[in-house]
């Protein structure tokens, strides 16, 4: 079975066990995103302090790949600079449209590389950047710098 | 459902069809319980458009070469038997490119209406007018109806669902009434298999005047349809869910509803004069077949139908019926699933949709693609009725002629191990 | 033309093509010169659509299960190989089912922009504003654009033809102006073979904002078109021209518009959200696309763009040419024959448009039907360009690169035995 | 060569030589067919004198095919009741339909039987019909009885 591949124990882990879930004040900007083919949905604030990405909060529904990489993303970015978010963000796009053959850095993915195996799922890998792609949108709607 | 009937031959039947030989995940053989979304086609037709191809291709309706007489001849052949197998003539039968493109040609050549001639006033519409449509609808039979009131003023009203997935019919009368242009509803439903009672209201509708429009996608493929026994105005249809290509869907007519209908797409071979400021148009069903046709495509379909007219329409019904309620018994006996829509066998078709308590749709379809079955997960192009059912999306199963009693057990033995994959008890 | 490249090798090519094998009326083999109308296809394209449908067939971007990867996987990427073709990218290009449906496509998202967000202003037309074609357009290039003009209000315009067959642009800036909202005007005319000059239409259009829609039927299958250099902000081509299969054409549109362009045909998988009341869009191309793809074919136009790229577009051309300059030649020799259009081969393509003094053409086809000489005849969906060329219909060769000079050859002789058949002198 | 069968000589003197053509008054209903594919066309004009053809005239432009037809057509029509010649339509859309397979009535059809090999190339059947079309709906305007 492949299956064990792509729900690593990780996964899971933060699919029944969700960081940082829910939504909270203060926030700078929201960012809702959807999949139109499920109807999976995420609701993401982020709350940026200078350069820092001082919180990130979230709602929403959806799969165990979509919640559990929006847990791991909110571990990864929460406290770090946005210059350093957005290379974790960059290393997490490439390694899930890498169709299994991107060799994840744990550096820099620390629990994200779990991933990897979902990669191989092209059509698993929109689960997996939902919570992102929020992320992503969120801060460019709050202004934030990402170099 | 017809139970006179001999049952069908799966095994004989399945050796048609190639790519049910074939194995997924790790050599595990398939089990395709998709065909809710797209049939597959048995050489038969595959054959059928080749030899097309290879023996008789070229322009039809223009040339005056052997080839243009031979391709003319297989196309409007095609156009005839599909348009017999459901009931209808050939020139109320016009062939677009899917069945949602059918239903987009009725709006938009309603909303032409009000800048063609006056033979086309009835298909008018403005504020004060109303569409009806139905919550359990396909995005092709709401989002041109939405877009249609959009563009004209006029105001969108359906029909509920109830909590056991059966239209509401409880306000008929006040629902289509005197304001009601269009009535467009689906025979039966993609995610609940739900079989929709066309007869009151077609009766209601005529009633007030206004067109009935119906979804046949699901019903077609399926079952003896009958369009002109059915009553109903219009109505569309899908080949790639009936063993035929990709690329053709089928928009029924009433003949004197065709011909007062303006245009839709414009171009080449939907003429009668063209000068550089007028144009005048053809009559039916050219005038809604702009530019180069589906040409073997609708050769192929021709085949398709010949398939399941020989195998037998009743038949494929009552094998589904076996297939369906079997698989709605079997999950039955499985704690913490919800079916979508009627659970029990009476007026529904096969396609049984359904919720595990405690894993996403998606996950469940991957631990059975795991083991080489193929469902559907999602919202089934139905959000608003899986909104009104309260799950964001669901696990659907459909059956065809070529699924067999063994892969509904496979296909409940995959949904077991999913339970037991994710710990759910 | 480019000449320094190697001939092709006819034979081989033809051995591809099972359908040139065939014989017709009574043993003659097939001369078929009527490739402007639809291609033959070769196997490779065959069996590509085969081979997809017996190993790999499901519904693309919708399942999560092996098949539909698959299928998904083979459909995007003959979408990644088709634009690179024409030099664009994969999400400037939208499948539509013929190059009508991309043209209709576009005139219709104008109509709609009117009642849809401010982000589609720059499409809005009204009275007042212009659209311009030209005299010698498809009627795919025009009737949508009266139709256009209709429903707006706006006013449609042209540029004529001179006596010789060519673009009469001798006003350009009068023509093209301030109001002017769309150019649309045909790459390479299916008539008279004369190929037009783009860059300046295209520098005047932008100069006045106004958006260029190129019909690119008769281009793209016979020689090497880049649409992002040519700078067009539409184009529109079919793939039953460039041997691949029916029910399928491209409409390639700039990034930044398709972005803003509000949808034409509405339904499952072009949506983000959707319910009751409203629906919002999906991203281009998908926002294009509405309902169950021509999944197949857009795999089969795949392997006719790998095809046609292993011959070489340049070559084609080129061999194209000596055909052409080769018919038109023995054309001059025959007496009593008015070739349409451009009589050498500058700037023009492989359609050959005549009349022969004293014989009309129906009657000149089938003499040449009967020598197994498929052609053309009528007004090939050019009924203004005849009128303005003073007649009523005409006959066309058309070539393609598994034509050779023994066709060309076959061809002449048939017209010299039509003469000689009707006794004109 | 199956040519000949299709331009029998009976054509090619009709479509040389036609009979009764040039539009006249008076009449008493006018109709205007064209064959969309090839642009061919007539104007085709009835006179009515109780339940007799009076005259038919026509103009227009068309191959062979259509232009010996409808001279055919002026032959069989003209000075006979309507219910007449509307037997003679019938018998040769019969025949034009047949695909060769109808074996056409000298009595009836007169010269017209010349057009049996025509009815064997689809294609030119609607050439062969587009006068005779012109001539069913000008009696209809007309408001002729037919029966
Ligand atoms: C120049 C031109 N434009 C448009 C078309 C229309 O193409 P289609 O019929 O495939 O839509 C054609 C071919 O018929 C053509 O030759
Ligand atoms: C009920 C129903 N209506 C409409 C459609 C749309 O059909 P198509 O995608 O072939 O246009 C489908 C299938 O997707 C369907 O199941």
């Amino acid at each position: 079975m492949q299956l064990q591949q792509m729900y690593q124990e990780i996964i899971l882990d933060h699919y029944k066990n969700p960081h940082g879930r829910g939504l909270r004040d203060p926030y700078d900007a929201e960012s809702f995103q959807v999949n139109p083919t499920c109807g999976d949905e995420v609701t993401l604030r982020v709350r940026l302090v200078g350069d820092q990405v001082a919180d990130v909060s979230y709602d929403g529904q959806g799969c165990s790949i979509s919640q559990a990489s929006t847990s791991v993303l909110t571990d990864l970015v929460v406290g770090r600079s946005v210059a350093e978010a957005f290379t974790k963000l960059d290393a997490f796009v490439e390694l899930m449209q890498g169709r299994g053959a991107v060799e994840p850095d744990e550096d820099v993915l620390e629990d994200g590389i779990a991933f990897a195996g979902v990669a191989k799922y092209p059509a698993r890998v929109k689960c997996a950047l939902l919570g992102w792609m929020a992320f992503k949108d969120a801060v460019a709607r709050a202004g934030g710098e990402t170099t | 459902m017809t139970a006179v009937t001999a049952p069908l031959d799966v095994a004989a039947l399945r050796a048609d069809f190639p790519i049910l030989g074939r194995t997924v995940r790790e050599g595990k053989p398939l089990v395709y319980l998709d065909s809710g979304a797209t049939a597959q086609r048995p050489r038969q037709v595959i054959d059928a458009e080749r030899e097309f191809l290879e023996q008789h291709n070229a322009a039809v309706h223009r040339g005056a070469h052997q080839l243009a007489e031979e391709a003319t001849d297989a196309y409007e052949s095609a156009r005839a038997r599909i348009a017999a197998f459901v009931g209808s003539d050939p020139d109320e039968l016009v062939f677009t490119k899917n069945a949602t493109e059918g239903i987009n040609l009725v709006a938009y050549a309603m909303g032409n209406a009000s800048t063609a001639g006056p033979e086309s006033a009835r298909f008018v519409l403005g504020p004060g007018d109303e569409i009806v449509v139905t919550e359990m609808e396909h995005h092709a039979n709401l989002v041109p109806w939405q877009q249609l009131a959009l563009r004209t003023g006029a105001t969108l009203r359906w029909f509920g669902v109830t909590d056991d997935g059966r239209l509401d019919l409880s306000d008929v009368d006040g629902l289509i009434n005197a304001q009601t242009k269009v009535v467009a509803f689906t025979h039966q439903s993609n995610v609940l298999g739900t079989v929709n009672p066309v007869e009151p209201l077609v009766t209601r509708a005529r009633q007030v005047g206004a067109l009935t429009v119906l979804d046949a996608c699901q019903s077609v493929p399926h079952s003896a349809v009958d369009l002109r026994a059915l009553g109903v105005d219009f109505a569309v249809f899908s080949s790639h869910k009936m063993l035929g290509p990709y690329g053709l869907g089928v928009l029924y007519g009433r003949r004197e509803l065709l011909a007062a209908m303006p245009p839709f797409l414009t171009g080449g071979s939907m003429i009668e004069m063209v000068d550089m400021t007028r144009t005048t148009f053809a009559a039916p069903p050219q005038r809604f077949e702009a530019g180069t046709p589906m040409t073997s495509q609708a050769v192929a379909l021709g085949a398709a139908v010949d398939y399941l007219s020989v195998v037998g329409t009743d038949r494929i019904a009552a094998h589904e019926h076996l297939l369906t309620v079997a698989a709605l018994d079997g999950l039955a006996e499985i704690p913490g699933i919800r079916v979508l829509g009627p659970v029990d066998g009476h007026a529904r078709g096969g396609a049984v949709s359904f919720v595990v308590d405690g894993i996403h749709p998606h996950d469940v379809g991957q631990v059975l693609d795991d083991q080489g079955i193929a469902v559907r997960v999602g919202h089934h192009c139905a959000w608003p009725l899986h909104r009104r059912l309260g799950v964001p999306a669901s696990v659907r199963a459909s059956f065809y002629l070529y699924n067999d009693l063994s892969e509904v057990d496979t296909f409940l033995a995959g949904v077991r191990e999913t339970k037991r994959f994710f710990g759910v008890a």
